[in-house]
């Protein structure tokens, strides 16, 4: 079992990026785009783990602990929050497609191929 | 609700849905051998020992002074990780305002385009009540966990953005419209650029009063307290500052988009 | 000196945040304080410059203050060489380029422009100087999101809504790559420091875990860099975003995906990798060669100026990509240079395009034919000047990068390289001469409309509504920044001692322990001298042919007299036509369709690198 | 591995596939903040509470707020 959280990131990148690549409609994919970000959170996190190693808070225990790896968990926690700004930012970009196509179907936007 | 033509839309792209998700299986299936293949290295879940984890455990409390040692890591050792990160959350929010500006063919007006006609009927009594007065207490919470920051799990970035869902307590109790006329729009993106103007000039700091930039020069008073650990407390708070102003205004152009903006009487969306 | 150099990222920051903070008062006060700011930042990044060519070994300062204790890497560290910071100058100086073309260019609601654009030269700045790789990828998240929302800056049209949706796309599934590989190598080496994890890399085994981190990091700048086939969301987004965001995308961007891919192998994987060389080489060159000619093909039929100059630009990536593919010395040395020359060129070209969009309002070549002509001739000189530069003419423009290109291929026995890049070169310098001459100078055929007017009729390339004043004259400052780009960028490869000076820098970007002797424990290694090539007849020959072949294939293409058709006409019998159709509809601007292509490039690119270094 | 964190980890990979097999972006934005709680608890088994925090904060609430937000303009015109 010392490898399932591994598996478990590769398996939400894959079934997240299916999601994208066979999303009909915009919001769609951008949600399947936040799941293929959230496997990333999930490795980062499984790598930081030490079995039975405290929250490296040390405000109740004393400094020298075992403790799990605190710089996963300050990567994973920015990028979190980045993630969470740039889904926004595609979303506005769904909103305002589906109010210039007339859809959001991902298939019908215009080729660009002038 | 799929929009538009389903399944007659127009394909002239060279590969139909069939043909690009079959791609995309076979590709998958290699790149997760790849990743497992890639795993195979990879120490087991539990026993990792990497020294850096190791040495910031040990070091942080006592050189710092602050006794939770992932936001050390986020302000002051890896500060300048953090302004990066903030000014992406900057950059995406002014992108964001830039997109949904409100168009030619649009003006604002009452809200008569809802979603199949839903009616909104406002609030009732005791909605109202509950919301509004638990805007309050979000707020107090979201100052304790910025504040906090150093010493117990949180800081700037979970701060920022449970002061922000306050937003959404007003908008619950109906007082959205209220809310807006009073502006505060021009306030809110001070807000956000006041904290992240504030996280560099503290970087700034470090480089007059100590030696290098996003130096931590503060005193570090005593671990556990509130005014401990030098400057990461300020950090935590411009950047709770700035995620606050942040999300709030990803929030209310939203709200704009629903509640507020409608497509001009007979105005054609080219 | 280099203890201010967080200042070039953090003092541009400073500034978009004043803009944010200030209420909008006149957007003479935006350009000029942005104007001000970006030569503030190329005179900074020069000072930089100078103090790193006196020195022997990289320039290291930690951010913070953390230095290493014992060889463990607690802070950020910005180690900075020749090389790169060469690199954060020419970024810098495309921002001030932009910035003094985007004051006459169009009228902008309040400084976001401004803001965007500056936090997009403090990124730029970082990802150069950064020795840290997680903090690489900080900046690359943040120049992709400031690219966002620059592309999608005209939000009522509808082509900059898809680009900057396939580009956003694109660009998070290649971030979430670079993850991987981080995730995968800090699980191993328990370190985020280039040089810590290139000196614990080095003393093992390239076992699974290496080998596929280094294929996803490279997978990841892959995207951003548009190699084939992860390059489809760039022929999109250049071609319609605002021209003073494309003078960057173009003349740098795309580049900086390529230089950190030399960073990311020569610091950390060199080590490892090293005995599989010569089979990881096949690889690059594979991928470089195929999006060299990709690119140059899909230029001849582009009759969007814009569309035409990105293809361009993928075509000049994968020529730099085979430079730093060929992992040697010289090999890095020509990318360098081909980075320059091609990067200010290109820059120029798109200031040049820029003032024909401001002039006539419209982008597409073939209802701009003979409208040129009364343009100031300095921008027809500027367009032709630019366009011959890339072909690689002797001594100017591309030469002396093409020159050091074909003298590295065929020292490791690569000679037929040399054939590909020169094509891709010499096609896409046709391509652009074949546009300047139907634009400035009236040739070829009067009517012939594009065969196939995909998009919205109506909006394929016609009037731009990015642009402000009376068309009637194109503003002077325009011109002379075009002119000075190409002039730049003709003359940066016969600077005096330019080509040794690359060779020199390279010698010693290409050296790990000398890199990490420096980072960790701040000692200064002997550097064994770089070999230096004279300029030899045959590279002059070449450089005649590269030049003389660009310009007939362009007449070819104009003189209806000899019947061969630019324009290619709608599927034609013969292979080759339907081929490139199939190839142009390819680029369909679907989201899903693109990133369907990265994970099959991922795929292959994972397993072919996996097969070299087995 | 611990029982909790064998539970947390099979409703997460249960709980991805779920949110991208919701076709219709309504329900799906429900699934995602139900998504961003589970993922919150199994980071919480992980010993990590700040990144717990932040991804109950904004997966459960604060991201499916505005996927709801964008939904209701995108929803009222195309019908």
């Amino acid at each position: 079992m010392s490898f399932a959280p591994f598996a478990v990131a590769i398996w939400i990148f894959l079934v997240g990026l299916y999601g994208v690549v066979t999303s009909r409609h915009l919001v769609h994919l951008v949600i399947s785009l936040s799941v293929v970000q959230s496997s990333t959170y999930l490795l980062l996190l499984g790598i930081g783990y030490r079995t039975n190693g405290a929250a490296s808070i040390f405000v109740d225990i004393p400094p020298n602990t075992k403790a799990v790896d605190p710089v996963v968990k300050a990567l994973t926690l920015t990028d979190i929050v980045v993630g969470a700004t740039v889904t926004a930012l595609l979303l506005a970009l769904a909103v305002q497609a589906q109010k210039r196509f007339g859809t959001v179907d991902p298939d019908e936007l215009d080729p660009l191929r002038d | 609700m799929s929009a538009g033509g389903g399944a007659s839309q127009r394909r002239d792209s060279e590969i139909s849905f069939a043909t690009r998700r079959r791609l995309f299986l076979v590709s998958g299936v290699v790149l997760a051998a790849l990743m497992v293949w890639a795993l195979g290295g990879m120490p087991g879940f539990g026993d990792y020992h990497g020294i850096y984890g190791l040495l910031l455990n040990r070091v942080a409390v006592p050189e710092e002074h602050a006794t939770n040692v992932i936001t050390a890591v986020n302000f002051d050792y890896r500060g300048f990780d953090t302004l990066g990160e903030e000014f992406i959350l900057f950059a995406s929010v002014l992108g964001l305002a830039l997109i949904l500006r409100e168009r030619r063919d649009e003006e604002e007006g009452p809200p008569d385009d809802d979603a199949t006609g839903r009616q909104v009927s406002g609030a009732s009594a005791a909605v109202r009540l509950i919301t509004v007065a638990l805007v309050g207490p979000t707020v107090v919470l979201a100052v304790y966990i910025i504040a906090h920051g150093a010493i117990t799990p949180g800081g700037g970035f979970q701060g920022g953005v449970i002061a922000a869902t306050a937003l959404l307590l007003v908008y619950l109790g109906g007082e959205y419209l209220a809310l807006r006329r009073l502006r505060p729009l021009p306030l809110v993106e001070i807000t956000k650029a006041t904290g992240a103007a504030a996280f560099v000039l503290i970087g700034v700091g470090g480089l007059i009063f100590g030696a290098a930039f996003l130096e931590n020069f503060l005193p570090k008073g005593t671990a556990g307290d509130v005014f401990s650990a030098g400057t990461m407390q300020p950090l935590s708070v411009a950047v709770g500052l700035e995620i606050t102003g942040g999300f709030v205004l990803i929030l209310s152009e939203f709200l704009d988009q629903t509640l507020v903006l409608r497509r001009r009487r007979g105005a054609r969306s080219r | 000196m280099e203890k201010l150099a967080p200042l070039a990222v953090a003092g541009p920051f400073l500034i978009a945040a004043l803009f944010a903070i200030s209420l909008p008062l006149s957007r003479r006060r935006d350009d000029l304080v942005s104007i001000f700011t970006a030569s503030a930042g190329v005179v900074f990044v020069g000072a930089l410059l100078v103090d790193v060519m006196g020195r022997e070994s990289p320039v290291v300062t930690w951010v913070g203050g953390w230095e290493p204790r014992r060889g463990v890497a607690l802070g950020i560290s910005m180690a900075f060489d020749p090389l790169s910071t060469s690199l954060a100058v020419l970024a810098a100086v495309l921002v001030l380029a932009a910035f003094l073309f985007a004051w006459r260019y169009f009228e902008t609601p309040g400084p976001i422009f401004h803001a965007l654009m500056l936090v997009f030269g403090g990124a730029m700045a970082g990802f150069c100087l950064s020795g840290d790789l997680f903090n690489l990828f900080v900046f690359f998240e943040l120049m992709s999101v400031a690219a966002y929302a620059l592309t999608a800056y005209r939000s009522e049209e509808s082509g900059p809504l898809q680009g900057s949706l396939t580009f956003a796309v694109s660009n998070t599934v290649g971030a979430v790559f670079i993850l991987f590989g981080i995730a995968l190598l800090y699980a191993r080496t328990g370190a985020l420091n280039f040089a810590q994890i290139g000196v614990f890399l080095a003393h093992r085994p390239a076992d699974g875990l290496v080998v596929c981190a280094f294929a996803f990091l490279v997978i990841g700048f892959m995207v951003k860099a548009a190699v084939v086939p992860f390059h489809f969301w760039l022929a999109d987004a250049y071609a319609v975003a605002p021209t003073p965001a494309c003078v960057i995308f173009s003349g740098v961007m795309s580049d900086l995906g390529v230089y950190a891919i030399a960073r990311v192998y020569w610091t950390m994987f060199d080590g490892a990798l090293h005995e599989h060389v010569e089979t990881l080489r096949l690889v690059f060159l594979v991928f470089g060669g195929l999006t060299a000619l990709w690119g140059a093909a899909m230029c001849l039929a582009q009759h969007h100026l814009k569309r035409l100059l990105a293809f361009v630009t993928i075509s000049q990536i994968g020529v730099v990509l085979i430079g730093v593919g060929l992992f040697t010395t010289t090999g890095l040395a020509a990318a360098a240079l081909l980075i320059a020359a091609d990067g200010l060129l290109r820059a120029g070209l798109f200031v040049a395009v820029g003032a024909v969009i401001h002039r006539t309002g419209s982008v597409n070549e073939l209802r701009l034919r003979g409208l040129g002509r009364e343009m100031p001739w300095p921008v027809a000189a500027t367009f032709f000047a630019g366009a011959l530069g890339l072909a690689g003419p002797p001594l100017l423009g591309a030469f002396s990068g093409k020159r050091l290109l074909e003298h590295a291929a065929f020292d490791i026995g690569h000679g037929w390289i040399v054939a590909v890049f020169v094509a891709a070169t010499v096609l896409s310098a046709a391509a652009l001469l074949r546009a300047g001459g139907r634009i400035f100078l009236g040739m070829g055929e009067p009517d012939v409309q594009d065969p196939v007017p995909f998009g919205h009729p109506h909006e394929a390339g016609d009037s731009e509504a990015e642009t402000t004043g009376a068309p009637g004259k194109t503003p002077p400052v325009m011109v002379v920044t075009a002119g000075v780009l190409v002039a730049a960028g003709l003359v940066v490869g016969v600077l005096p001692g330019i080509v040794d000076g690359a060779l020199d820098a390279s010698e010693r970007f290409t050296d790990p322990a000398a890199y990490a002797a420096a980072v960790l424990h701040g000692a200064t290694l002997a550097l064994p001298n770089a070999p230096t090539f004279a300029i030899d007849p045959a590279a002059i020959v070449l450089g005649l042919l590269s030049a003389g072949g660009a310009i007939a294939i362009a007449l070819a293409v104009l003189t209806p007299r000899w019947r061969i058709r630019d324009a290619v006409p709608a599927p034609v019998g013969n292979p080759a036509r339907r081929g490139y159709w199939a190839l142009r509809r390819l680029h369909s601007g679907q989201a899903g369709d693109y990133v369907a292509w990265l994970s099959v490039g991922a795929a292959t690119f994972g397993v072919l690198v996996a097969a070299a270094t087995r | 591995m611990t029982v909790l964190q064998v539970v947390a980890l099979a409703l997460v990979a249960a709980g991805a596939p779920a949110v991208v097999a919701a076709r219709d972006p309504l329900r799906q934005a429900l699934m995602a903040s139900f998504y961003g709680l589970l993922l919150g608890v199994l980071f919480f088994t992980f010993a990590a509470p700040d990144v717990a925090l932040s991804s109950i904060v904004i997966g459960s609430v604060a991201l499916p707020t505005i996927i709801l937000l964008a939904l209701a303009k995108i929803g009222d015109k195309d019908s």
